[in-house]
């Protein structure tokens, strides 16, 4: 009823093509465009904005990094975590080596370094499937968690160990460094997440994001039709870590605008990105989000909200509360729907489009 | 049908005699156990080549040879008058071998429309750049390939699953998009693998003539490994018979059919 | 189409062992020619001073291989709960680790509530039970037929809910483990040999004894009675165990319920030597490499994995770490189980895997 | 449907939670105190006592006088299980709710924090612990780090080796070894001990725990028998200590030579040496045990009258009374901002200036029960931890007694170490805000 596709022809194969082909899904995207521009700057106070929406957007981007991978080319890997901090502390030796640069260059360069590491940590996968290759991609995780503590060139020699983020201005407003107010914080992280959400979406429904799932979905068939699986895997392991160094630079630059970098980039991190995709959905960048704020916000949520709502909880009880609330509806969410918040979506728009009648 | 396939294929191919692949004595081995021993045969030009036998003769590993996933321990296998017995699979993919499997190998979670578009992934050639912005030479590429794809589905009536995810389909489309996958490369050589099993007598009429489509109109030569002897015996120009890894019998049809150690192995004879 | 470069070479590097075999002779070869040219510099430090140092101190190496003997059985400990509930259900459990804590807590902490020791020890085990079929009906039984992964995640779900559950029961201080209750020596062995003192704990050998001896147990369990049988079966194909009256749901909470009699004792274990806390989950995750290293579905290979992991891990951290500022061991056990894999992908001792299409 | 109405239920409450967390409800008749604390995580061990030492404290101080000069003090902790995530946004919240001070608890919380609070006006209390450098109060006049920082901590280390060995000439030729947890709370000690090293000739070797194998020091200790160190200073945290505690035991090192930094020093870390742990040191800067009126004052009006979490043995723990001297500076500021600008609710600057005109006396102390539980603190305008004396507590076998005198950090080390490092930092991150805060006239 809602959601009628009927009378929305394609007349040529660009049309049919578009990520949106149908009306309805581009109003929506416009619609939640408007209110992550115009709505939550204007509804949101400061708390809102620096707790809940920075650190969506900067999940919501790993967790897009780690679907490419996990979701899109079928590799599990649990060192996330790790190749964001390789993007924060590139952008962090690149702001000491190149001051003028403008800082939202340097955040997205810095994503290059973490694509490195990522294709060199990645050769395993042709050789080690599954879970095995899981573990082996724990091996980076510890390995440059090791590497951020120990190689003291990496965060200047600083007798804090810390990663200080200096202040950098974009059109003489300062964007990073402690003086940047949420607002533009999070206008700067909302365009970089729009931006490459798009490139994403655009590789993936290209060539190279069919030869990921064909590698996914078969590797056999898909080395039988030509696609070269090492390259397959490792460009997913590029672009994966891309996405992940970016985000590891926005959360550093941009979020918690300095500190103890190494104390970030954790195991249980790694874990978080994981279930934001699991639970979001394999395989799906709408899910991505969704996995996002249901894994990164939810408990941020519970437990500031619930006790302003006069909920008496507090303290340590709602952390295991938080926990246990966590580890329920993870599994809850598993066995309604195992693909996931992004297939449930689908569901309940196919349930609009036959609104009311049941079929 | 359509102009497009036509012309990729449409040079004179007509006569059936040039070797485009040799077996010679090929053997393989898995630790102790022998699937293929000392086989040899070939594949000409335009022919639709059977490979029959009882199960377990080991038809399955000598398509796996031929497109390079299994590495022959002996013998050589010559494609167009280079050895390749131990090249990878992509190489044979691009060298313009392409098949099919006996239990269908689709990508499940892709459309049926994305299964075909893999088929033409070596025949593009726009960089990462361009397809990360998805607009410009990569788009122009895509709505390219995009239309060489809706041919093939045109020709193998599928139009209404286009955008279906494969792994709900039922058997038989599957063994379709299959076959449209593979022709989506524009292969030289096509190896099919039981393209016809679990399929009913509608369905069977409808792949036979794909295949003799197929190997007319385009000229492409194949391999075929099928159980069903009317069907091997209309389609096949030619017929290499297995059993337990060797080869018993090697002719046209009808010479096959009269051999009587054929008989023997199909009938069950003692030897 | 030019393909003279697909000529055939005798392709002795496809034998895993035999390019093994190449390399290490090669880095023996470069190391030799390296430490004469270069006799006080890196490449000395690297391949001649530590083995210097075993030889001029044989005691402490002996201790070096008896500590990472010992985390290696504690290690194979975590690994074995791991194994057997893959090898019956095929889900990695993630939750092992967070299992440990939980026995350990459990038991811990009905001692502080007064419960006499060993009392205590047959409640857990019965909290374990109530774990396992809770797990099997609430978890497993709802999600049965889907893919690994899924299974994989449930699983953290679980791990996340005890995490939040311990917590809320127990309190998150550390709890000390009732060593002396549960009447496990103390103290230690001096051994004066090798021209100094190894020492070894008796806490340490009581570890290896009973870890031994469960091993033996398991053994025998699995090849004797009916319910092992049963569980090698589910083991091969569950649906071909299906079809001869095996009930799986009976079989998953069996293997769980195994799989927290394991972790209460590797709990037991692990608190004696430090104390029982939420670190200790973080400890769980060394069991990954060791099943790597013996394959996800073979028990000798949890055992020999852990040892080769704790062995490797631990001579590691004492003869090489230094070089670059210690702390290596962090993740030297996944380098380890690294090296091993790209030459047996499928782990010590899984069979080679040939792929059929 | 039934699926989708569970998502739409959960998004719903979500949003509505979302909404509530706007409305800061900051009655304007008392005063917010947030307070960060870990009691869940690996570190809980450490963070539930000290917790509820800095809870009671306040709770005493409503209970007992109704608040500070006729204010009540609405004291208020958040979870951050020892993640430097949630406490940033831990902060938020604060500064949300107009924090007077900033407790962030851990050194990561405090490196995170430092930057925003010259921006929001925030005082940060990092009670020593965090930044060193912080204490330069002419390039931090927003961060507090009483009574001493990490590197005085080494410095009387240093100090206390040398009076065990009969003078500082005596150090010589011997060897200091660092058990560090290998994150930058563990590494703070390092230039210090390395300066002193080359001064007094003796050598330092490090020995890194990893996070995830602070349960798991068998290689450590063994290379520890194989260097053997004279002394051991353990700057560790959480499930590391009482494992550091058990292993140099079991390798049957001198258990009179370990001395742990101040955080240490919890009871739970001795204890779990059992008898043999008897000697087992640890800096201190504040006494363990009831026997003060101030704590007796806590368990009169709080722990009697179930108003408090700790369990009453728990009361006068090492670590509960450390977060009740923490409490005490935080209530000492305020009483001292409140007379400063005669008001009675103040505002994070007046905290500021009640900060850094801190000057709690042994008279003071006698006069709020503290007598012999701390020594006198003050704080300066440029000086903002004060370097205070600390001593070295023993472990009798049950209880943390005091087993040296009070001891001078070498100021004249650390004081130049912590100018320099102050102007590093502020120079590394550009366009650091100068001080425009006057100082006190009265300080």
């Amino acid at each position: 009823m809602f959601y009628r596709e009927a009378g929305q022809y394609k007349t040529n194969y660009a049309a049919d093509m578009a990520v949106f082909p149908l009306r309805q899904d581009r109003i929506g995207l416009a619609v939640i465009l408007a209110i992550a521009l115009v709505g939550v700057p204007l509804i949101g106070n400061d708390f809102f904005i620096a707790s809940v929406m920075i650190p969506f957007l900067v999940f919501s981007l790993a967790a897009i990094g780690l679907n490419i991978l996990t979701g899109y080319t079928g590799l599990i890997s649990l060192g996330t975590a790790a190749f964001m901090g390789v993007g924060a502390y590139s952008c962090y030796k690149l702001t000491t080596f190149f001051p003028g640069v403008n800082i939202i260059v340097l955040i997205l360069v810095s994503g290059l370094f973490s694509a490195a590491i990522g294709v060199l940590f990645g050769l395993p996968s042709l050789r080690i499937k599954g879970f095995y290759l899981a573990v082996a991609t724990l091996a980076a995780q510890f390995f440059l968690q090791w590497a951020f503590v120990r190689v003291p060139w990496l965060f200047n020699y600083n007798a804090s160990g810390a990663i200080e983020v200096p202040q950098r201005t974009l059109f003489g407003l300062p964007i990073t460094g402690a003086a940047a107010t949420p607002e533009t914080r999070y206008f700067v992280c909302l365009g970089l997440v729009v931006v490459l959400t798009w490139f994403a979406s655009n590789l993936v429904h290209g060539k190279l994001g069919r030869s990921w799932m064909a590698v996914r979905d078969m590797d056999i068939a898909a080395e039988l039709m030509g696609i070269k699986l090492l390259n397959a895997k490792l460009t997913a392991f590029a672009v994966s870590s891309y996405f992940a160094g970016v985000a590891g630079a926005m959360m550093i630059f941009l979020w918690y605008g300095g500190g103890e970098a190494n104390d970030v980039f954790t195991i249980r991190l790694s874990f978080n990105i994981l279930f934001m995709v699991i639970i979001g959905g394999l395989g799906s960048l709408i899910g991505s989000f969704m996995g996002a704020a249901f894994i990164a916000s939810l408990p941020t949520i519970l437990k500031f909200g619930l006790p302003a709502l006069g909920v008496p909880l507090s303290g340590a009880t709602a952390e295991h509360v938080t926990f246990m609330l966590v580890g329920a509806l993870i599994i809850i969410f598993l066995i309604l729907e195992p693909h996931g918040l992004a297939r449930l979506w689908q569901i309940g728009k196919q349930k609009l489009r036959t609104w009311p009648f049941p079929y | 049908m359509n102009a497009h396939t036509m012309a990729v294929a449409g040079a004179p191919v007509t006569h059936k005699g040039e070797v485009l692949l040799s077996v010679e004595n090929v053997s393989l081995r898995f630790g102790g156990v022998k699937a293929i021993s000392d086989v040899s045969f070939d594949i000409r030009k335009g022919e639709v080549r059977a490979i029959i036998g009882p199960n377990g003769a080991g038809k399955t590993s000598m398509l796996n040879c031929i497109n390079g996933f299994y590495h022959p321990q002996e013998g050589r296998i010559t494609y167009k008058g280079v050895r390749r017995d131990r090249m990878r699979p992509h190489r044979a993919a691009a060298a313009g071998i392409a098949r099919t499997f006996q239990n269908v190998a689709l990508f499940k979670g892709m459309s049926t429309l994305d299964n075909i578009m893999t088929g033409r992934t070596l025949k593009m050639r726009k960089g990462f750049f361009w397809q990360a912005l998805r607009h410009g030479p990569a788009m122009t590429e895509e709505i390219e390939h995009r239309k060489v794809v809706e041919d093939i589905i045109d020709f193998l009536q599928i139009q209404h699953i286009r955008k279906l995810p494969v792994g709900k389909l039922p058997y038989g489309l599957q063994k379709r998009v299959e076959l449209g996958r593979a022709l989506a490369m524009e292969p030289e050589l096509l190896l099919l693998d039981e393209p016809m099993a679990g399929m009913n007598l509608e369905e069977k009429e409808d792949m036979c003539r794909f295949i003799l489509d197929v190997n007319n109109q385009f000229g492409t030569t194949i391999a075929l490994i099928e159980h069903d002897m009317g069907v091997v015996m209309d389609l096949s120009d030619r017929v290499v018979v297995l059993e337990y890894g060797r080869k018993i019998a090697d002719g046209t049809p009808a010479e096959v059919k009269a051999d009587q150690r054929v008989i023997d192995a199909y009938l069950g004879v003692a030897h | 189409m030019s393909d003279v470069a697909a000529q055939p070479a005798p392709n002795l590097l496809a034998n895993g062992w035999i390019k093994a075999g190449l390399i290490v002779i090669g880095l023996i070869a470069a190391a030799i020619v390296g430490a004469r040219l270069d006799p006080t510099g890196t490449i000395h430090a690297i391949f001649v001073d530590p083995f210097n140092q075993m030889a001029q101190a044989p005691d402490l190496l002996a201790q070096t291989i008896w500590e990472g003997l010992v985390s290696g059985v504690l290690y194979a400990l975590i690994a074995l709960g791991f194994v057997l509930i893959f090898k019956a259900s095929g889900v990695f459990n993630f939750a092992q680790g967070i299992m440990v804590v939980f026995a350990a807590l459990t038991l811990v902490g009905l001692y502080e509530k007064g419960v006499p020791a060993f009392l205590a020890v047959i409640l857990t085990l019965g909290v374990m039970f109530a774990l396992a079929v809770t797990i099997e009906r609430v978890v497993l039984r709802p999600l049965v037929n889907q893919p690994d992964i899924i299974l994989f995640m449930a699983t953290f779900g679980i791990t996340y809910f005890l995490i939040g559950f311990g917590e809320s029961v127990f309190g998150g201080s550390p709890k000390q483990m009732i060593t002396d209750q549960l009447y496990l020596p103390k103290g230690a062995i001096d051994l004066k040999i090798l021209g100094g003192i190894v020492s070894l704990q008796k806490i340490d050998i009581a570890a290896a004894i009973i870890a031994s001896l469960m091993i033996a147990v398991l053994a025998l369990f699995f090849q004797y009675t009916r319910i092992g049988r049963a569980l090698r079966a589910v083991a091969d194909s569950h649906k071909a165990a299906l079809s001869v009256g095996i009930s799986l749901n009976q079989i998953w909470v069996i293997v769980w319920f195994t799989a927290g009699i394991v972790a209460l004792i590797t709990g037991i274990m692990w608190g004696a030597r430090s104390d029982v806390s939420f670190a200790l989950e973080i400890v769980a995750l060394k069991a990954l490499p060791v099943l790597i290293l013996g394959g996800f579905t073979s028990i000798p290979g949890a055992i020999v994995g852990g040892l080769i992991i704790g062995i490797g891990e631990k001579l590691g951290e004492f003869y090489w770490g230094p070089l670059i500022g210690g702390g290596i061991e962090s993740w030297l056990a996944y380098f380890i189980a690294l090296g091993f894999l790209l030459f047996r992908p499928q782990g010590l001792f899984g069979d080679k895997i040939i792929e059929r299409i | 449907m039934k699926k989708s109405s569970i998502i739409r239920s959960v998004a719903l409450g979500a949003l509505l939670a979302a909404g509530a967390i706007a409305a800061p409800a900051n009655a304007q008749d008392t005063i917010y105190v947030a307070n960060n604390a870990y009691r869940t995580g690996p570190f809980s061990g450490s963070g539930i006592p000290i917790g509820d030492g800095m809870r009671d404290y306040f709770t005493m101080l409503n209970e007992r006088d109704g608040g500070i000069g006729g204010v009540r003090i609405n004291f208020e902790e958040c979870e951050t299980g020892y993640d430097t995530k949630k406490s940033i946004e831990c902060y938020e919240q604060a500064k949300a709710k107009n924090t007077v001070v900033y407790s962030p608890w851990s050194t990561g919380a405090t490196l995170a924090a430092i930057p925003r609070a010259h921006i929001d006006k925030i005082p940060i209390l990092s009670m020593a612990y965090g930044l060193s450098a912080s204490a330069d109060g002419s390039q931090f006049p927003w961060v507090f780090i009483p009574p001493l920082t990490y590197w005085d901590g080494a410095s009387i280390m240093v100090r206390h080796m040398a009076n065990e060995l009969g003078g500082m000439d005596k150090l010589k030729g011997k060897k200091l070894g660092l058990i560090h947890l290998d994150a930058p709370f563990g590494k703070e000690p390092i230039p210090v001990l390395e300066n002193l090293a080359k001064k007094y000739g003796f050598e330092v070797k490090l020995y890194p725990v990893a996070a995830a194998d602070m349960q798991n020091q068998g290689s450590l200790w063994l290379s520890i028998r194989r260097d053997r160190p004279d002394f051991l200073y353990n700057q560790g945290w959480g499930a590391m200590n009482p494992t550091a505690v058990k292993e140099a035991i079991k390798n049957n090192f001198p258990i009179g030579k370990l001395v742990g930094v101040w955080w240490a020093g919890g009871d739970d870390d001795a204890r779990a040496g059992g008898a043999e742990a008897k000697g087992y040191k640890s800096l201190n800067f504040n006494a363990a045990g009831t026997n003060f009126p101030v704590i007796q004052d806590i368990v009169k009006h709080v722990v009697e009258k179930g108003k408090s979490l700790a369990p009453k043995e728990k009361v006068g723990e090492n670590l509960y009374n450390r977060g009740v001297y923490n409490s005490m500076l935080v209530a000492e500021a305020i009483r001292n901002a409140q007379k400063l600008t005669g008001k009675k609710v103040i505002t994070g600057d007046d905290m500021r200036r009640g900060l850094e005109t801190l000057n709690v006396t042994e008279a003071r102390l006698k006069e709020i029960g503290m007598e012999g539980f701390a020594a006198p603190v003050k704080v300066s305008c440029a000086d903002h931890s004060g370097h205070h004396k600390a001593y070295v507590a023993e472990w009798d076998g049950t209880k943390w007694t005091k087993g040296s005198d009070w001891m001078e950090p070498l100021k004249e080390e650390v004081r130049p170490l912590i100018e320099a490092n102050a102007k590093d930092y502020v120079e590394k991150a550009g366009n650091w805000p100068k001080r425009t805060e006057s100082c006190e006239k009265s300080s």
